[in-house]
């Protein structure tokens, strides 16, 4: 340990603020890219997934017409 | 098995994405010399798509595009000077006249820039040579990239909507001038919403559906 | 059936050249307008910085190329645009011509069109800043072999940013930090004539930036091109 | 001889891998950068000439380096994918240009904040701190590409080709810099000369750079997932893992 006190660590030999202040902010920056990563992956996944919840949707609906066009023919023939 | 040596365009396993839409998977096709492949489907299902990754516009997301048996990146100046591929837009500038516009078209592709005169009267643009082409209207653009039809040397056509902004008389023109350049050993890839009066015998299709799932 | 076509290098250079310089001469705005965006924007320093005649002489240099710049980086913009909305452009990509030459027709005539009056002119430009009497011979000269570099630079901008719809601001993005070395070779190269001192070495720095971008550029723009036009 | 590369130009083998492969290199960083960061704060001497201002250097320097070499790893991406057609390529170079911005901004942060005390000004315009701020652009300038075009794969060819004619002008831009620099220079800003290191002072930089190099390539992994993803959102094993995510 270089330092005598825990205050004397804090003002790091006078250049308190500069030292702190890379520091602090190298750390929000980098936490902050971590967390939006992380989130952006998470939203893509959402994203798919919703998506694809929308394609079954319309996949049914598009069953469902074409039976009813069928029932609608056989109506017809009888 | 289709006989390797007429084929000119082979397409094999063709898959084309666009955004997160599957347009076509796997599709497989063989173009042969004094074949008329009409690609049809409704809109948005990658006609334009596949054509443009016909002539190397665009990459396909998998598989490959053969011209002649041999990839068309390849040789690209060969392919090239055997292809000639007219869009959606008409590639002309509105600065210059029409015959000076088909003029630079026609040496850039090779030719004789000389028959221009001769060529614009063929697609009934006689007397407007010398008129800048932003004062024509869009048919007669179009008629202006398709003068290139008429003096062209290159075997594979392909040609998106040719008939767009064209008058009954010049698709019939053209439809003539088709059937002429498949027998003479061409081919003509191309898409239209009109069905071409052709002999269907003489006519293939490929079917693009549009899946809605 | 199977066509071969064969044009000369140059005959293809010479046609899209001559096919530009005719486009561009009955669409005169193309050419005047960057040049009295620069003539303009080399008038506000001395409104900005004030008309003491010392001053203007010490940054003359630096006004009369960082506006060249500004004006090239405009006037990229008609470089590949109005072909790309016209479809000429995916003709000549598809045309049996190799891409490096037409690219480099292209970048020539937009340089003929845009750089050479701006070389023009500038003498002039240079007469109202009060520059340095010896230092004009420098001026005219990086501003003739270094436009040319800025033309290639910028059209690999252009050219990667020509399908975008707002392509306008990023292409100040992507370019302008490639033009620094230009920059900085230039205006030194006229500082140091300032001083009648030798400035060959300036010169041939900016002269190994042209040839090497004269060979390496066209390559990017056409893999740019194709991109653009996917 | 490649062979063995070949399952992983396969979106769905490398995906898994690298999730697999992202616990490992956070943990590594996760230790490392703690380590690193509290020896450089509290154990290290301070610097006879710059006292404790110098352990900013256990920041600046590591963020420098890596945010030259991850440009310089971008732009070997975009190379292999325009040579060899790997998609999967520009995958890691959209995942890695913003880590490398961000160590970018970083660098030139403390640069300044360094600066401050030892040059008694926030910025001065010297050749280092000006490339560092060209390269920023450079960064700036792939990342605005990789997010103005709608195709995910076009995005990626077009920002490959910018990083290659920008990783060639580096080192011209650098040596343009530096002679602008020592040419303009006034007497009075003496640079920081470089003291041979001692090695308690060596030991806890090479922890520090390593620990960062380790959380590039942990953050770098789960970007390069999340890429993955987004450019085969239409594959039914991207779909399987969103529905099963979804009902978690």
């Amino acid at each position: 340990m270089q330092f005598e006190s825990f205050s004397d660590f804090l003002n790091m030999g006078g250049y308190a603020f500069y030292v702190w202040l890379s520091f602090g902010l190298s750390a929000i920056l980098l936490i902050s890219l971590v967390i939006s990563s992380n989130n952006n992956h998470k939203a893509l996944l959402n994203k798919i997934a919703q998506q694809q919840s929308r394609e079954n949707k319309l996949r049914k609906l598009a069953k469902q017409r074409q039976n009813d066009a069928s029932s609608d023919v056989q109506e017809v023939v009888s | 098995m289709p006989n390797q040596t007429t084929a000119l365009i082979t397409g094999s396993n063709l898959t084309c994405i666009r955004g997160d839409r599957i347009l076509f998977e796997q599709l497989n096709f063989q173009i042969n010399a004094g074949d008329i492949v009409q690609v049809e489907g409704p809109n948005g299902s990658g006609k334009t798509s596949l054509l443009r990754i016909l002539c190397g516009l665009t990459a396909p997301f998998e598989g490959e595009v053969l011209f002649k048996q041999n990839l068309i990146g390849d040789n690209r100046e060969l392919f090239h000077q055997n292809l000639l591929y007219i869009g959606h837009l008409p590639g002309v500038k509105g600065e210059m006249a029409a015959q000076e516009n088909l003029e630079f078209n026609l040496s850039l592709h090779g030719l004789d820039a000389a028959q221009a005169e001769q060529t614009l009267s063929e697609v009934n643009l006689f007397g407007f040579e010398d008129s800048l082409a932003s004062h024509l209207s869009a048919g007669q653009h179009r008629r202006i990239s398709l003068a290139r039809l008429f003096s062209s040397k290159s075997p594979v056509w392909i040609l998106d909507e040719p008939f767009t902004a064209i008058d009954k008389n010049g698709v019939k023109r053209l439809e003539k001038l088709f059937s002429e350049h498949a027998q003479r050993g061409g081919c003509v890839i191309l898409t239209t919403h009109q069905d071409l009066a052709l002999p269907s015998d003489l006519v293939k299709k490929i079917s693009l559906d549009y899946c809605i799932f | 059936m199977m066509f071969e076509a064969n044009l000369s290098y140059r005959a293809v250079f010479v046609l899209v050249v001559k096919r530009d310089l005719t486009i561009a001469l009955r669409h005169r705005d193309d050419i005047f307008n960057p040049l009295l965006f620069f003539i303009i924007v080399v008038t506000l320093f001395p409104l900005g910085v004030g008309p003491e005649s010392t001053t203007l002489t010490r940054i003359a240099p630096g006004i009369i190329w960082v506006a060249a710049l500004l004006s090239t980086l405009l006037s990229l913009d008609r470089l590949f645009k109005s072909d790309h909305m016209d479809g000429s452009l995916e003709q000549m990509l598809l045309s049996p011509q190799p891409v490096f030459i037409l690219v480099l027709a292209k970048v020539f005539a937009h340089w003929l069109i845009t750089g050479l009056p701006l070389i023009l002119v500038a003498p002039l430009l240079a007469v109202l800043l009060h520059m340095n009497e010896l230092s004009y011979g420098a001026l005219i000269l990086t501003l003739l072999i270094g436009t040319p570099v800025l033309s290639l630079l910028g059209a690999v901008g252009v050219a990667l940013t020509v399908g975008i719809k707002k392509g306008g601001v990023l292409l100040s993005l992507l370019v302008l930090p490639l033009f620094i070395p230009v920059l900085i070779f230039a205006t030194s190269a006229i500082d140091t004539a300032a001083m009648n001192l030798p400035y060959s070495g300036q010169l041939a720095i900016i002269a190994s930036l042209l040839f090497g971008s004269l060979t390496l550029a066209p390559f990017a723009i056409g893999a740019a091109l194709k991109v653009s036009t996917n | 001889m490649w062979k063995w590369l070949h399952p992983y130009a396969n979106p769905e083998v490398s995906y898994h891998f690298s999730v697999k492969l992202t616990p490992w290199l956070t943990a590594i960083a996760a230790i490392l950068i703690p380590v690193g960061i509290v020896w450089a704060l509290a154990f290290v001497p301070a610097d006879y000439q710059q006292g404790d201002s110098f352990r900013i250097f256990y920041l600046h320097v590591p963020a420098a380096m890596l945010s030259m070499g991850i440009y310089v790893g971008i732009a070997i991406a975009a190379f292999s994918s325009l040579v060899w057609q790997l998609k999967l390529a520009d995958a890691s170079a959209a995942a890695l240009a913003p880590i490398g911005a961000i160590f970018t901004v970083i660098a030139l942060f403390t640069g300044a904040a360094w600066g401050k005390p030892m040059w008694g000004t926030w910025w001065i315009w010297d050749a280092r701190l000006t490339s560092e701020l060209i390269l920023l652009f450079l960064y700036l300038g792939v990342i605005a590409l990789h997010n103005a075009f709608d195709d995910k794969n076009l995005a990626g060819k077009a920002a490959g080709i910018l990083s290659i004619v920008g990783v060639i002008n580096i080192p011209i831009i650098h040596y343009s810099v530096e002679w602008w620099n020592t040419l303009h220079q006034g007497a009075t800003v003496s640079k920081l000369d470089k003291p041979s290191m001692s090695v308690e002072m060596l030991w806890p930089f090479l922890i520090c750079f390593l620990g960062f190099s380790f959380f590039v390539a942990a953050l770098g992994c789960k970007r390069f997932c999340t890429e993955v993803l987004a450019r085969n959102s239409m594959r039914p094993w991207v779909r399987a893992l969103a529905t099963a995510q979804e009902k978690k």
